[in-house]
């Protein structure tokens, strides 16, 4: 059961980031929104059920943080949890076929929107009681220094999961005992229909760190060249010295909270809304790699398309799927022991 | 007399009873600005204010306790939990304080306050956010726990729920609040502690409760085209239990059945089987047969979320196996 | 074989654990520095070292997670709640996340842990501090749930729940820690999911499990001096149940009683009730009926606690009625 | 049910006190430290029984802070409630009572050392879990503030509290809604055998604090004219602009955990025991009031005479109090309602 160790390879400096990672970054970023994008059309036509959540408008939060990482970390997220799970390399068949609850998605259908799970990439779900996955991400940095291998854990949360007891909890005793861990806020100002104003103290809530002497900081979450620098910061810190961060990633979320929810009205202006689209991450990239010549109209038309035939391909994928055997309700309840 | 949905008949008892006594108060996640997350608070911020229309952060421990503080000295709290799947993290409050202040006191302080929230599985919401909690709740001395079926009962047991000097809890259910019934517009009581036969018969007893009510009487249409008569008999109150309702009803019909969406292993049937098996037991002319969730974590995907959850054909076959009928 | 304390039997399966997987380490309040608020985990800080054997701050929800997550990539945790009674702060992690994490993930993550401590009541701790969770537990699919009630049955159970790769609820006794029994000084295992009967009779099955196991057994030695041979099925593992040993106990006496520490309403006798009634229910002579807490929170004053309490004689009266004996 | 409000009175200055008040609080103090030897001979004798945590070294925590308090106000606390109750005023009697499980108890004998409540003084407990009160005190600040009256609580906690979840979402929802409740930390060093160093990863726990903006100071806590100035200040505040406070006050307990807790050995040392033994809270006021001439070695021993007296009372009381009537154990489950 032990992970193999990947050979070490060399960090990537603070900050720098060089073209062909922009390009991936800008593919995977690319990629959320047009598969989101067929979720929201999916949902619509009942293809998809339950509660979904779109990461619209965060796509730089995972996507930069993501792409730092090796192959032998771990990332943990909430259930808004799509693009983090495309940003690490889930497949999109895989993750269409887990929303159209069929067999071959990456949950076997058990798990939907909210439980994203594939053992390949160490991506350890999609988990939907808030805060609740803060402390499982402690527990893997602990598992990371009771074996003394240098991987880490990225664990990324809402806003709101500053206010609860679990956050608390767990950000003590990953500073207490010095854990390999790299909390991510992506603060995209509500949580569901409550500005993070009216839910917490201090409105600066990197500053929770301090209650726990953490490394702290603030980022724009809208630009992935950013968040990649601060988080490759973190990275370090954790895995060369096992010191755990909270990162606060300033964001914003494009869609309602879930598909049952209007994208403005109740607690939110349009305005504001419009306001906070004109930092679209996605064109943010765009604009750092045109000033550079790395991309123009031509080239990310030809992207575009690409993207859409894969999204289209994982539409299609899952739609053929079938859906999960009867038998299957009754498997994995248990596993059989074999020690 | 009105016809309105389960949701709104919850809203009027909120309204009312907040105009009636200005200690009480609604206080959760999203219940104000919002609306309510499956908006059952609709307008009382408006008509209240902020302070008795409450958000909070994300927080159900942290939220229960100051409900259980806000009673202890004297105010009559309502506290929304979104669903009562997050309420597992308030359940310390509940159990180790709401339930026992009155107790540990000596009778000093009682919880005049209510803990109400959607229980149970609504659709294809997964292993955490479909959960069915009332023999858990039920378990706990000190709590008393409903589960109005119609929006009848869900206005006037709500406001019974508030006006009691205990702590109560309420559940409701996502997939009830679009139904709709026959509700009068002003002032009237459920009482906490009585079922209901719902529907008269005499061949089988089927025991529902909440949103199985609407499945048990849908059973009894069906196997009525037989000619075989059931009678359902709506617990309303899990704690205190009626007992002489189920009971005087089995003695009638000799057979019963006993439907519930939660679990099966120490579930709310296993406590009726218990009851009728030692209030009835020279009555009963076959085993009580259960009817509930199969005993996995709820699946997502459409098809094995039908197969996991009690349906009407699962409730049938055992209603003919308990009357040693043939099942289809 | 030596006479050993529970205590130590639970001790010595740790260590062996420990010493022979080093994927095993103990996490929770005391269990280090302190050696254990029980002692249970005596001497094992200084054998395995802190990073094994980890005292925690009081975060009981935290630390559970903690056990979650060392437990998805491997590890596995055996997690120590100083008592139950503090685990409710807790249960979100075992029921939602421990106990769904296979299921959720669709075969993906198995949680091969432990969650152990000591379960119901000690003497005259009140109310905050007198619980017993196995009805709780044992609804939630996706855990095992054991309650050893021997020095032997201790060490064996909690050394099959070591090796298991689901989760594991241990219910230990704070009451049992001192008692003595023989216990195989080298590895062996008591499996999971197997009842056993204590004591054969044939007049009247008693069920119990946990701590109400030396009492049932003081039960029989006090009716067999009336001639009156009790079978006394010792439950071990509260799910999965073993029906099939308490059925065959009750097809041969036909008559039952269920004896437990905890609350009547859906608690863990419930269950057995709804088994047996279905399983034998052309055996059953007489009513089954159970003894368990009364229905109120744990009192302080001794007198009160006593009464409070399940004892022989309680159980005693409970035989005799079913048996239609005078009652004394 | 509502509360009667007392007439307003003058706020005590920050940090005076008087000679009449120094009396009083040496009263109050020495009475809980014979209470509480006695309460240790009562359990070596089993007329008390369960768990047991003393109160002895402590002393001037409670006691300087309730000692500001209106009848109005109201007290909250853990299982170490011994000192408290008396120092809000419960009879000597009715604790004793509540301790031996006897029906004169403060609590009829249902709640046992760690349940005291009494409602004639507004003690709202004695409570068991760890962090369990500290929320109800916000929803006392809740209760206050929406009635609009000038009345405060005081929540007292242990150290340990500072790291549980319930802490965390208790004083952030006070800090955001301005109630007001006075937080007491009693910082002696260990949550049982737990040094605060191996479970908190600050030092400085009223830093805390700053996680939710709130008002916060480190008292030193045997010292009872300095609890009381700064108890003072945070009460002010709470009454009058409705604003919570966290103080830290650092003491250190004398004895074990509870009654089956060795006093030494295992998690702290005999000499560093006997180090803090020589600032003995009462030696430290009865040092002020030397100095200042209102006290002298005859006024002591005629005090703790007479203090000796009341304790010997509430013992025979307790002893002659009857045990609980059997009838009792079915009471107090259910109010009947009367609405
Ligand atoms: C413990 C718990 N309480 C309530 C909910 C319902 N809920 C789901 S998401 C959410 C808001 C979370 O907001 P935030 O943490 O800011 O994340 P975002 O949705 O903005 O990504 C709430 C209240 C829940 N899932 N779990
Ligand atoms: C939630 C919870 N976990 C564990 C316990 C057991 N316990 C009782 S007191 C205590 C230590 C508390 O220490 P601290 O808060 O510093 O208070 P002190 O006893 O020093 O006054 C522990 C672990 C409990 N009562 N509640
Ligand atoms: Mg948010
Ligand atoms: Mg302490």
């Amino acid at each position: 059961m032990a992970k193999k160790k990947t050979p070490p390879r060399s960090e990537p400096s603070f900050g720098e980031t060089d073209a062909p990672t922009r390009a991936s970054l800008l593919h995977s970023m690319l990629l959320q929104r047009r598969f989101e994008e067929r979720c929201a059309e999916a949902y619509a036509l009942g293809r998809i059920g339950g509660f979904c959540h779109l990461y619209i408008g965060q796509e730089a939060c995972g996507t930069g943080a993501i792409s730092l990482l090796r192959d032998d970390d771990y990332v943990i997220t909430t259930y808004r949890d799509h693009g983090q799970a495309l940003a690490r390399g889930l497949t999109p068949r895989a993750v269409m076929s887990e929303l159209f609850g069929r067999s071959d998605g990456c949950s076997r259908g058990k798990g939907g929107s909210m439980h994203l799970f594939d053992r390949n990439t160490n991506f350890l779900g999609g988990h939907g009681i808030v805060g609740g996955h803060v402390p499982i991400a402690t527990g893997v940095g602990f598992a990371i220094k009771y074996r003394g291998t240098d991987q880490v854990i990225l664990c990324f949360m809402g806003e709101s999961v500053v206010n609860t007891g679990a956050f608390h909890e767990a950000l003590n005793m990953a500073a207490l005992w010095k854990l390999p861990v790299v909390y991510i806020i992506e603060n995209n100002r509500y949580g569901m229909g409550t500005a993070l104003e009216r839910a917490s103290a201090i409105h600066d809530i990197y500053q929770r760190g301090a209650a726990y002497d953490m490394p702290r900081a603030q980022v724009d979450g809208q630009d992935v060249l950013m968040v990649r620098a601060a988080v490759a910061e973190a990275i370090h810190r954790a895995r060369t010295q096992s010191i755990p961060t909270l990162l606060e990633v300033r964001t914003y979320r494009f869609m309602g909270h879930s598909m049952s929810d209007a994208v403005s009205g109740t607690y939110r202006t349009k305005q504001e809304l419009e306001e906070y689209m004109k930092r679209d991450p996605i064109h943010v990239l765009r604009a750092h790699m045109e000033e550079r010549g790395e991309i123009d109209d031509a080239g990310m038309t030809a992207l575009d398309e690409e993207i859409k035939a894969v999204v289209q391909d994982a539409w299609d994928f899952a739609e053929a799927s079938p859906e999960p055997a009867l038998e299957s309700l009754w498997e994995d309840v248990m596993v059989e022991t074999t020690t | 007399m009105s016809v309105i949905t389960y949701r709104d008949a919850l809203n009027q008892a909120l309204r009312e009873e907040m105009q009636r006594d200005d200690r009480v108060f609604l206080m959760g996640e999203e219940v104000a600005v919002y609306q309510g997350a499956y908006k059952v608070s609709k307008g009382l911020l408006q008509e209240f204010g902020e302070m008795r229309v409450v958000d909070t952060p994300i927080t159900e421990l942290g939220f229960a306790g100051v409900g259980v503080g806000a009673a202890m000295v004297g105010l009559r709290p309502v506290i929304e939990f979104m669903t009562w799947n997050f309420a597992l993290l308030a359940i310390d409050q509940v159990v180790n304080a709401a339930a026992k202040m009155l107790y540990m006191s000596g009778g000093q302080y009682p919880m005049p306050m209510v803990f109400r929230g959607p229980n149970g599985a609504a659709l294809q919401l997964a292993a955490q956010h479909s959960q069915a909690w009332e023999s858990w709740l039920a378990h706990i001395p000190g709590l008393k726990v409903i589960t109005p079926a119609t929006p009848y009962d869900a206005k006037g047991m709500l406001k019974a729920a508030i006006r009691d000097d205990n702590p109560v809890v309420v559940l409701e259910g996502e997939m009830l609040y679009n139904t709709k019934g026959e509700v009068p517009d002003g002032d009237y009581i459920v009482p906490i502690g009585k079922a209901e036969v719902k529907r008269e018969g005499e061949h089988c007893t089927l025991v529902a409760h909440g949103k199985t009510v609407l499945m048990a009487l849908q059973v009894a249409d069906a196997l009525e085209k037989e000619g075989i008569r059931v009678e359902v008999v709506d617990l309303r109150t899990i704690r205190p239990m009626d007992v002489e309702t189920i009971a005087a009803s089995v003695r009638k019909t000799n057979r019963a059945v006993v439907l519930e969406e939660g679990w099966e292993v120490c579930g709310v049937g296993a406590q009726v089987v218990d009851y009728v098996q030692r209030h009835c037991f020279d009555h009963l002319d076959a085993p009580i047969l259960r009817v509930h969730q199969e005993d996995v974590p709820m699946p997502y995907a459409k098809n094995l979320e039908r197969t996991a959850k009690p349906d009407v054909a699962k409730t049938i076959a055992a209603i003919r196996q308990v009357m040693y009928l043939p099942t289809a």
